[in-house]
């Protein structure tokens, strides 16, 4: 309760029971009064052993952070999720490997879902909403989309449709993706041989572009305009060029680059193994939304392993895992929201006073880390409700997970997978913000702004009448 | 008060309006020139507002604001007060219940009410405190008029006139000397100077309530031009949310007594001796 | 004045013109102003003409004017076009015109124990610059400081809700009482009042009669002294504009406010008639005063002033 | 705490009120002009009748599905030219009465009377044709064309039949408008201080939120302060500046609220000298939008995920309408301002601009509610025009005249004027550079009339396809960045802030309270 404490004002108002100022921002919850560096407080919800092991209370130790600190890359990394400027200082004169490859692995994550972005507002526009003007070549990206997205495609002659459209080289892209669905051959290299807008070889530090773009240009069926095409397809390219060249510039990481991009892969790829002793470097971890090694583990066991059963492998041993546990109904199927939440506030409280505790008192960076850890343990309930398909749960958390992915936590392959549900869920709107943010940051995503574009143009021109605001 | 120490008042307080007046910026200066409310030490002489700007600024332009509506209002006030008594002079019963039944008419009405109706009537861009002050007067001139009157009406009303016609004074030394300047100095000065005071209250009421309502101004146009309200607005807030604008609120309560002390001095130097 | 019933006379008639020649001067000036005042109600409505012959504003001034009286007699004021669109402004005006006669009263109190003290000679002349040092603070500050508290101490609802009146109207009558000069001016005012009528003769006579001077005195300065506190109250009447808009009391004074900013002219009409029809109470209040004065210094012996020919 | 309380009983407040459950109140930046879903004028309207009333159709703020709480199944009819509805039972209106067939056609015909003179019945009237109620839970809405997706056309509130008696010509000023009944979760009354919501658990509502009441937050200063001191506990619109504050305490929470909307100066092209396009265009290179933008708005040069960013046309950046060839002029260019306008016939003298002998001058007027979100921007840019040789007076609005005289085309008298758009899903601007006629063209604040306008504005009316419809308003983005009736600013982004007592608080995109049954306040 704030109250004016000057003495003329506390005179002024005494009548009205104004009494002095409490203290107003109450004590950080669950903080013990008594030091110990990682002593347990009442209602914990990481472990006590794991809260010493997480990266942001690691780096309270100013000897540990200061090389961080002092390089650029990681500044341009954490402070602005700039990808170009960080690549570029970590291929600088005294090239970080380890650095080069967090920063391909996460573009490899990000064009993945930017490619699901493209394939999703493919299948909804031209799938879901097909209008007369609609030109033969659209089939084809149906088809290629079905195929990147796992899914079965309703109509059974979508090639012989496809194959009516004469656009110059469409026929045989849908052709050799059509021949690769189901083989299960990985990386799908006859298909991509014939997808436009290829990259060279993987090479570290080189972000390269999309290509020409819009790869083809038909004309609509009723008008004769032109209408711009591109295949989602053309994303893969680039990230397994991506992929590649962080396993090129850090071998030693294979596993961890693996488990890293196992929560983002494509349908069709196959799923890394499920580690119990990985090793993760602290360059991997540092200003992710990965909080111990064992958080990367979960992931990969909830996303790509067994599901929801992975909470209680994973309880002890990863930070997240415990702090879901107590609001994962696994025999029911359901995830308690609010509890995810408040959880995650216990979790983001008590990575605070530990880092309080390790660096002798309130720092700067101690919030925006300890957020990190908020916004990641409600991505972890939300990978945990899809896996049991409690739908509505996993789009609250996702909502809950937006609204904290700002400033330093607005982790841009997190931002286009939320785009990609938007577009399947026909939300072009946030879709296209989300998408139009990394233009221009993450060179080539523009692929997949043909048909959001089209998808938004065909929804706003058949919704409610509205007239612009004040 | 003696009469001397009331000139010097008098011409020490009006000095310092009209000096603010007069160097008033006549656009509003957007550009920070210390940190947010740098007290007066660090930004002499009157410390800066919420984004770095000069409080003199504000000083300056309220007083710019005030200063010529003030005046004219005062001084109409104090002429038709002169009028009232010459009237009482003139010993002409018809005027005089003229001027009572419109006393009774203009004074039945709250003047912020009749302030307001004319307000709401004015256009967006006439907008401007010289009509409100000109209303302001002539609901107050009837009181002075009554005043004059009275104090005429002691002097003897007509039959004085007639009595220093008796010494052979012409018609016109006797009312502009010897009633209007020895007699209705003193009441009809004074009602002119607390109407200067009176539209000064009025202009910073007025700005006060519509930066409390979240509208602009009746009386200036708050895009160009800061008036002492919005001094008297940023110190409430220190009072009441922990905002360092205290420099503010003195300055602001500096100025209006400043106003006052013009008033009542101006009223003391042309007291009857 | 020759006869002495000529001026409560006039201050009678002034009284029930009042709410009659209010509306209309505003009527007159609403018909002055650029642009129809059915845009003003429904701003970019089409076809809007149903609405114009709904509030007659269809055929001339004269017309809306003889209709809006008509229905203000029997307490039909239209709805409020913008300020609160839709609600019966009677249903409005109601409760508030109690709610301002109350802070006015409540006002009154500060200013009527002053000036009994200053009459009677207890407040001595020294505290004078005191009392109109306070007077000089401008009554919105403190005002906005105690809504500001509320506000902040008890819960924005709590502050704009009914639950909070009567501490407004407290603090409201206090402020509103003490700064603005209605204060020093009560005292100043009353003071001198008294100190002239105890020059005159027939105190002294009084006096020498082993008579009380109040009980002398008081007769004849009842007119003037009922005179000032009409001032008084109008005076009081101007500043609950500025307290109540501060203070968000729904009274008359914010009414007329918001319904300025928001020209809201149904609401303008009702609110300025309804402070014509308080001020009206006010002046007959004071003509009748008057007369029981004159009635009853006619009844007491008249001792002719010495010197008057 | 004792001794305060003792003194708050003598100041008045009974302690008996403090103790009852506080309502979870919340600040708008102005009050709600009407509760009647036919006439929302502003944003604030369209929130509030959110939690009166049901829509007929709206989509899920979580996963965006097409929903509907009044609708039980539906199908298509008359060759697609109809849709029968079959209502979905045990629904009352907040007076208790039953929801009927009745209502939703009666909700159709009131918006197809010519008496209702609302300008969102307008844009219903070229859809819908009429309704009949089958019975009393079924009822068949036609519609004048066979449209695609005819759900999605159906997105507007129901009206009680009772409330009116029946007649369907609605006006503005009835009482309904303060005090609605609806269907909503929330049965609301329009006080003179703000808006008291009251719970209504109903057939298709269980709010778990008792009492809510809407405040108008006057100063923002103020607001902020009552956030942080629990005295209120949600702001729907916090200004830039304050962002951080929220952002940085353990109570608060930022969130986000979808809302497209742009800032603008409109020109008055019907005045000399801004009658000549080269005059427009020079305005336009000599306002420097990058120190604008960080004066005003506190955004840095080169800030990634700004929420401020330039646009050189009516639609904000990430929109498909907008065409990508057209740059934004970031940064002043007083080379190019001064070539162009010597073209028009001005000369400098003595570092100011004359037209025919005359220094030119404009007159230029703000929404006041704008300072709030970008404070002293009108100081800044007339400061600009200033700096370039171009004087200027400045005038703020009162948000009131604006939705009265600005939108309508009645301030003719400015030269200038800075507002700013909001848009939903549907970013139709045929409204604002229509020439100005009955019925379209409804907030062209200028009047501004161009025939190669109009002709893409109807291209777009008309176009059968998407393609044509986003070629029409390609076309047009690139003609009014050259004509330019507005010098269009930038497109900012709205965050709401609530209270972390304020849980499963979901926000849906422009309506805000569509999700308003999982809303819980444990205060």
């Amino acid at each position: 309760m704030i109250c004016p404490n000057r003495w003329w004002a506390g005179l002024l108002l005494l009548a009205i029971g104004c009494s002095p100022p409490t203290v107003t921002s109450p004590d950080p919850a669950g903080s013990s009064a008594d030091p110990g560096p990682d002593s347990v407080a009442a209602d914990a919800a990481i472990p006590g052993g794991l809260v010493g092991s997480a990266w942001p209370v690691r780096m309270s130790d100013d000897a540990l952070r200061g090389p961080f600190e002092s390089h650029s890359g990681w500044a341009a990394l954490l402070m602005q999720r700039d990808y170009p400027a960080a690549l570029g200082a970590f291929g600088g004169d005294a090239p970080l490997a380890v650095g080069q490859a967090r920063i391909h692995t996460e573009l490899a994550a990000a064009y993945r879902q930017a490619l699901r972005v493209g394939a999703n507002a493919t299948v909804q526009v031209y799938g879901e909403n097909r209008r007369d003007e609609d030109p033969a070549a659209v089939d084809c990206l149906l088809l290629v989309s079905y195929v990147l997205l796992g899914v079965d495609d309703p109509s059974a002659d979508r090639l012989q449709a496809c194959q009516r459209s004469e656009l110059e080289g469409l026929g045989p892209h849908a052709a050799a993706w059509d021949a690769w669905r189901g083989s299960g051959a990985w990386p799908p290299s006859d298909a991509l041989a014939v997808t436009a807008g290829q990259p060279g070889p993987p090479t570290a530090g080189a972000m390269p572009d999309a290509g020409p773009l819009p790869h083809w240009r038909a004309v609509d069926l009723v008008e004769g305009l032109e209408v711009q095409l591109a295949s989602p397809a053309g994303l893969l390219g680039l990230a397994l060029f991506h992929e590649q060249a962080a396993r090129a510039v850090y071998p030693q990481g294979e596993a961890a680059i693996s488990a890293m991009l196992a929560p983002w892969l494509l349908p069709g790829e196959p799923a890394p193994a499920v580690s119990d002793e990985l090793e993760v470097p602290l360059e991997f971890l540092f200003g992710s939304a990965m909080l111990v090694p064992a958080d990367l583990s979960f992931m990969v066991d909830v996303t790509r392993g067994s599901g929801a059963a992975a909470v209680d492998t994973w309880k002890d041993r990863s930070a997240f895992a415990s702090t879901i546990a107590p609001c994962v109904d696994v025999a029911g199927g359901a995830v308690d929201v609010p509890c995810v939440i408040e959880n995650a506030g216990r979790a983001f409280d008590q990575l605070r006073t530990a880092m309080e505790i390790r660096s002798g008192g309130e720092q700067g960076y101690h919030r925006p880390f300890a957020e990190l850890g908020r916004v990641g343990t409600i991505r972890a309930a939300e990978a945990v409700a899809e896996a049991m398909g409690d739908e509505q749960a996993m789009g609250l958390l996702r909502l809950n997970a937006l609204d904290l992915s700002i400033g330093t936590s607005a982790e841009p392959h997190y931002l286009l997978s939320i785009a990609a549900w938007d577009a399947g869920n026909r939300n072009s709107s946030r879709a296209s913000d989300a998408l139009h943010a990394q233009v221009g940051h993450i060179p080539g995503v523009e692929v997949a702004r043909f048909p959001l574009d089209a998808l938004h143009v065909r929804l706003s021109r058949e919704s409610a009448p509205g007239v612009p605001m004040h | 008060m003696p009469r001397q120490v009331a000139i010097l008042f008098t011409v020490i307080s009006l000095g310092v309006l009209l000096v603010f007046a007069f160097h008033a910026p006549d656009r509003w200066t957007v550009m920070a020139e210390a940190e947010p409310y740098a007290s007066p030490l660090v930004l002499p002489p009157f410390g800066a507002d919420g984004r770095g700007r000069p409080l003199t600024d504000y000083a300056m332009q309220g007083a710019h604001i005030v200063s010529l509506p003030a005046v004219v209002a005062g001084l109409l006030v104090t002429f038709l007060g002169v009028v009232g008594g010459l009237v009482r002079c003139m010993g002409s019963a018809r005027v005089e219940s003229v001027v009572a039944g419109l006393r009774e008419v203009v004074g039945a009405l709250p003047r912020m009410v009749v302030i307001l109706v004319v307000a709401i009537l004015m256009p967006l861009e006439w907008r401007s405190l010289m009509a409100l002050a000109i209303v302001w007067a002539l609901l107050a001139a009837p009181g002075a008029m009554d005043e004059a009157a009275s104090v005429a009406g002691r002097l003897g009303g007509a039959r004085f006139v007639e009595a220093l016609r008796a010494h052979g004074f012409s018609r016109v030394r006797i009312y502009l000397y010897h009633v209007v300047a020895l007699n209705l100095r003193p009441v009809v000065v004074r009602q002119g100077a607390e109407t200067l005071m009176q539209v000064v209250f009025l202009e910073v009421a007025l700005s006060f309530l519509a930066l409390a309502a979240g509208e602009p101004s009746f009386t200036h146009n708050e895009a160009t031009t800061k008036s002492w309200a919005d001094l008297l607005y940023q110190g409430y807030q220190s009072i009441a949310m922990d905002v360092p604008s205290a420099h503010a609120l003195v300055l602001g309560l500096l100025l209006v007594a400043v106003t006052a002390v013009a008033a009542v001095s101006i009223s003391s130097a042309a007291r009857a001796r | 004045m020759r006869r002495w019933w000529a001026q409560p006379l006039v201050r009678a008639v002034v009284a029930l013109a009042l709410p009659f020649a209010v509306p209309a001067i505003i009527t007159l000036l609403i018909w002055a102003l650029p642009g129809s005042p059915v845009s003003i109600i429904c701003p970019g409505c089409d076809g809007a003409e149903g609405l114009a012959q709904r509030w007659n504003l269809d055929q001339g001034m004269v017309h809306f004017y003889t209709n809006w009286m008509g229905g203000a007699l029997h307490g039909e004021f239209g709805n409020s076009w913008r300020v609160v669109q839709g609600v019966p402004i009677a249903e409005l005006l109601g409760p508030a015109i109690p709610v301002t006669v109350t802070l006015i009263l409540l006002a009154m109190v500060p200013l009527f124990l002053a000036s009994a003290l200053a009459g009677l000679g207890w407040i001595p002349r020294q505290l004078d610059p005191l009392f109109q040092a306070i007077g000089l603070v401008p009554a919105m500050v403190p005002a906005l400081v105690v809504y500001a508290v509320i506000a902040l101490r008890f819960g924005a609802n709590m502050a704009d809700g009914p639950e909070s009146l009567t501490a407004k109207l407290l603090w409201g009558a206090i402020i509103l009482g003490i700064t603005d000069g209605a204060l020093s001016g009560a005292i100043v005012g009353t003071r001198s009042l008294f100190d002239n009528e105890r020059k005159q003769q027939y105190v002294v006579v009084a006096q020498l009669r082993g008579e009380g001077v109040l009980s002398n005195t008081l007769p004849n300065v009842a007119g003037a002294l009922v005179g000032q506190m009409r001032g008084r109250m109008l005076h009081l009447l101007s500043g609950a504009v500025i307290v109540e808009a501060v203070l968000r009391i729904d009274g008359l004074g914010d009414y007329l406010w918001r319904a300025t900013l928001m020209q809201d002219f149904g609401l303008v009409l009702a609110a300025a008639t309804g402070f014509a029809l308080v001020s009206g109470a006010i002046l007959m209040l004071q003509a009748l005063i008057e007369v029981a004065v004159a009635w009853h210094q006619r009844r007491a012996p008249v001792i002719p002033a010495p010197g008057v020919v | 705490m004792g001794r305060s309380r003792h003194l708050l009983v003598a100041a008045g407040i009974s302690a008996a009120v403090l103790s009852t459950g506080a309502a979870l109140t919340y600040y708008e930046g102005a009050l709600p002009t009407t509760l009647n879903p036919l006439y929302a004028a502003k944003m604030v309207d369209y929130r509030a009748q959110e939690l009166v009333f049901d829509r007929l159709w709206y989509h899920s703020p979580i996963n965006n599905e097409l929903e509907s709480r009044l609708v039980q199944s539906w199908e298509l009819t008359e060759g697609g030219k109809g849709i029968k509805l079959e209502l979905a039972s045990g629904i009352k209106w907040h007076d208790g009465k039953p929801f009927t067939a009745d209502d939703v056609c009666f909700t159709v015909k009131a918006m197809l009377d010519s008496g209702t003179p609302s300008p969102i019945a307008e844009g219903y009237r070229d859809i819908l044709a009429g309704c009949t109620p089958e019975s009393r839970s079924t009822a068949i809405v036609h519609f004048t064309r066979i449209v695609h997706n005819p759900r999605e056309r159906l997105g507007f509130s129901v009206l009680p039949e009772h409330a009116f008696d029946g007649n369907t010509a609605i006006s503005p000023d009835l009482e309904f408008s303060a005090r609605p009944t609806g269907t909503g979760p929330m049965k609301g009354s329009r006080g003179t201080r703000g808006v008291t919501f009251q719970s209504f658990a109903n057939g298709h509502h269980s709010p778990q939120v008792g009492q809510m009441q809407l405040q108008e937050s006057g100063d923002p200063l103020l607001a902020i302060k009552a956030l942080i001191n629990n005295s209120v506990q949600g702001i729907i619109e916090v200004a830039p500046n304050f962002r951080a504050d929220v952002s940085a305490s353990d109570e608060l929470a930022l969130k986000s609220y979808d809302l497209r909307s742009w800032w603008f100066v409109a020109i008055n092209s019907k005045k000399a000298p801004l009658d000549d396009r080269r005059v427009r265009q020079a305005l336009n290179f000599m306002l420097d939008r990058t120190e604008l933008r960080e004066k005003s708005i506190g955004v840095k040069p080169g800030e990634r995920n700004s929420p401020c960013e330039f646009i050189s046309g009516p639609f904000v950046p990430s929109s498909p309408y907008y065409n990508r060839s057209v740059p934004a002029v970031e940064r002043s260019d007083q080379g190019q301002a001064e070539a162009l306008l010597k073209e028009a016939g001005m000369e400098k003298v003595g570092g100011r601009w004359q037209f025919k002998g005359q220094p030119v001058s404009f007159r230029m007027g703000m929404e006041k509610s704008l300072d709030n979100e970008a404070p002293d921007i009108l100081s800044y840019i007339s400061n600009q025009f200033e700096a370039a040789g171009i004087g200027s007076q400045v005038y703020k609005i009162p948000p009131d005249n604006w939705t009265t005289e600005a939108i309508t085309g009645h301030l003719t008298d400015y030269d200038l004027l800075v507002g700013k758009w909001s848009f939903g899903q549907v970013e139709d601007v045929n409204e604002l550079f229509y020439t100005r006629s009955r019925g379209k063209g409804t907030r062209n604040i200028f009047n501004y009339s161009e025939q190669e306008v109009d002709r893409l504005l109807a291209q777009y009316d008309v176009a059968k396809t998407d393609t044509a419809a986003r070629d029409a308003y390609h076309k047009l983005h690139r003609k009014l960045a050259e004509d330019l009736p507005y010098l269009f600013l930038w497109k900012l982004d709205t965050k709401s802030a609530w209270r972390t007592e304020v849980k499963g608080n979901t926000i849906a995109p422009y309506y805000y309270f569509t999700q308003f049954d999982s809303w819980r306040y444990e205060g």
